[in-house]
């Protein structure tokens, strides 16, 4: 069995890795740290799992050797502590954005300082398989995906790919989040009084999730956007490109099945009638699916490409447990059996 | 092999197929209309176009 | 492996179904009928499905023998059919409320006409392990269990079976509920800008699910009111009793382990601090459990109990597959370890 622990694991993306990983028939969860919580039992900060471990969180103090170790820490930490990290396991997956970049540069300009440890960026592989596989597979160490970037990425790839879009017209990709987002961290934008029923422009212009979107698109001229709506899960990127030449159906079909035909985790929902004809975010909480689909305007060139994730599972903890059965060799959808639920 | 007229997915066929049986494709959801059993050929079946009225 | 077919499965019970059992490493889903979408691939009516299975749904007319039949038909439905599928399976699981009331002059009073064959009331196991498992375990027909009932029976099995509780006074039962409890029929009722954000008190007196209860717990002055909230699955039984002499906190401790000690569907939730001290219906969306509670107020002597389900899954399909397994000596908890999500 594998050994695994997870640093930091008191937020909802810790919550998450822990579910899956209880539930992974080749994994051993070893050590959950927390420092806030250590000593505490594991549903006393996520209460879906009273009952189904006795295990309790402890302090990165004393964490012991095992086979892959799991970051799930706040930005900037995993960078200031990665030499003492790669002691713990020859495998690490970090969870957060520290290392998804390998452009030192585009860190500086999105994070507003340079990166306190260049020299890793290189050698962590960027943990979407989608797009990554064979350097996942390979590799020791990988970074965790950025939920919105992971959105729109899946949303435009098939039509990069195969390229049917007009890249010197402008791409606008605009995000609809949940709450979860924010992570548990109480503030008062998140005050129930004042985020229920929002539709809140929370980032207009310039995300930083951007960077992500151009490196792994290879395009500059696409344009993020995040609206907060009435969803503690899901992300629905809704991206407006121009194809170059006129396109049937048809084509976005062969163009979607050429990069999406053999993945287990994105599925093509493009029908004409039914309430789910286009991807829809709220079912999918808890799975670690990418509903991708689309809407041509014929008249204008325009393509609407939509996909649905749910930011905790495919845009975080989901990518990194298909990650992790990457690079142990398991089969990529062990653990990640829960189809979502409907109604819900 | 025959394919989805809407989506080009390969369609399946029950075994004890008949003429003008109604066959889902599994991929896009279209209706077929099977409309010569050899040569098998197939036909959009009329969908009726339904609104949501959002 | 077993061959289990589901009649009339494009309702909400019948997606639950669906979902629980292609989990189920004993089980093979041989036949999903339902006349209206007969042809139709599964993922039609449940879009979580999708992918999932290239099974369709076929006409009830062509069903074929198989070891267990679950029925998931409309009320009153499964009781004109009875001999018919007796003859396709040597065990029937009906989650209808045909079968469910043993009195056949208790069913006439609440569902105001005679039940239309009372010889097969007596071969119909009621479908809750917690209260009957032995019955279930030895029979061959196990009716489903009310949503509401199984909240409020659930929320005071402890404290009767302990004889805690003043039988002479009046006990009060509100149940809060979701949207899904009402099917997957749209009605005026149902329309969004009508339901979203409602406090209605759907059923402030006289809801027939009381007939279940008091077979249950064996006490006839309990009053049931239903609640809907905004909620699409859950449900939070809040039971107003009065205790016989003072007790304390430890010894309602003692009475609920005595009951639930050894369920493994059962959690206890009593704790003095955190937003998850009392049960809470919404992380349960999904998993099979019942997360009950209690506060003491010790001036009056009133007990206020708690239980909150998810009504498709422990208060319907959940307790369905849970009584499968006792009927065809599986462990009990096979096909039904989700745990449930946080955030969601």
């Amino acid at each position: 069995m594998l050994r695994v622990s997870i640093v930091g694991a008191s937020g909802y993306v810790g919550g998450e890795l822990i579910r899956l990983l209880l539930g992974h028939p080749q994994v051993r969860l070893h050590q959950i740290t927390s420092e806030r919580l250590a000593g505490q039992y594991l549903h006393s900060a996520h209460p879906n799992l009273r009952g189904a471990t006795d295990l309790r969180f402890t302090s990165v103090q004393v964490l012991e050797s095992c086979d892959v170790l799991i970051l799930a820490l706040p930005h900037g930490q995993a960078a200031q502590k990665i030499e003492t990290f790669a002691q713990i396991a020859p495998h690490l997956i970090d969870a957060s954005a520290d290392f998804r970049l390998a452009d030192t540069a585009v860190y500086e300009r999105w994070y507003g300082a340079p990166h306190p440890c260049p020299e890793w960026l290189t050698r962590f592989a960027y943990g979407l398989p989608e797009v990554n596989r064979e350097r996942i597979r390979e590799g020791r160490y990988v970074s965790g995906v950025g939920c919105n970037a992971t959105a729109v990425n899946l949303a435009l790839l098939p039509l990069v790919q195969a390229g049917l879009v007009d890249t010197h017209r402008d791409i606008v990709a605009e995000v609809k989040v949940g709450s979860s987002e924010g992570g548990n961290e109480a503030t008062e934008a998140s005050h129930h009084p004042e985020r229920s029923g929002v539709v809140r422009s929370f980032a207009p212009t310039g995300h930083r999730h951007t960077a992500e979107v151009n490196a792994v698109l290879g395009l500059e001229n696409i344009h993020l956007s995040i609206t907060s709506v009435e969803l503690v899960r899901g992300a629905l990127a809704t991206c407006h490109a121009f194809v170059r030449e006129p396109v049937t159906d048809r084509e976005i079909w062969r163009a979607f099945r050429a990069t999406y035909g053999n993945e287990p985790f994105v599925r093509i929902v493009h029908e004409k009638r039914g309430m789910y004809r286009h991807p829809e975010p709220k079912i999918l909480a808890g799975s670690n699916f990418a509903d991708v689909g689309w809407s041509l305007d014929e008249q204008t060139g325009r393509i609407v490409t939509l996909c649905a994730i749910d930011n905790l599972m495919k845009g975080a903890a989901g990518s990194a447990v298909q990650c992790l059965n990457l690079m142990c060799g398991f089969e990529e959808r062990t653990g990640l059996g829960f189809t979502g639920l409907h109604p819900i | 092999m025959t394919t989805c007229l809407e989506c080009d997915a390969p369609l399946t066929f029950p075994p004890d197929l008949i003429d003008g049986e109604i066959i889902p494709c599994a991929d896009c959801g279209a209706e077929l209309e099977v409309l010569s059993l050899s040569p098998l050929q197939v036909g959009l079946a009329p969908a009726v176009q339904e609104d949501w009225g959002e």
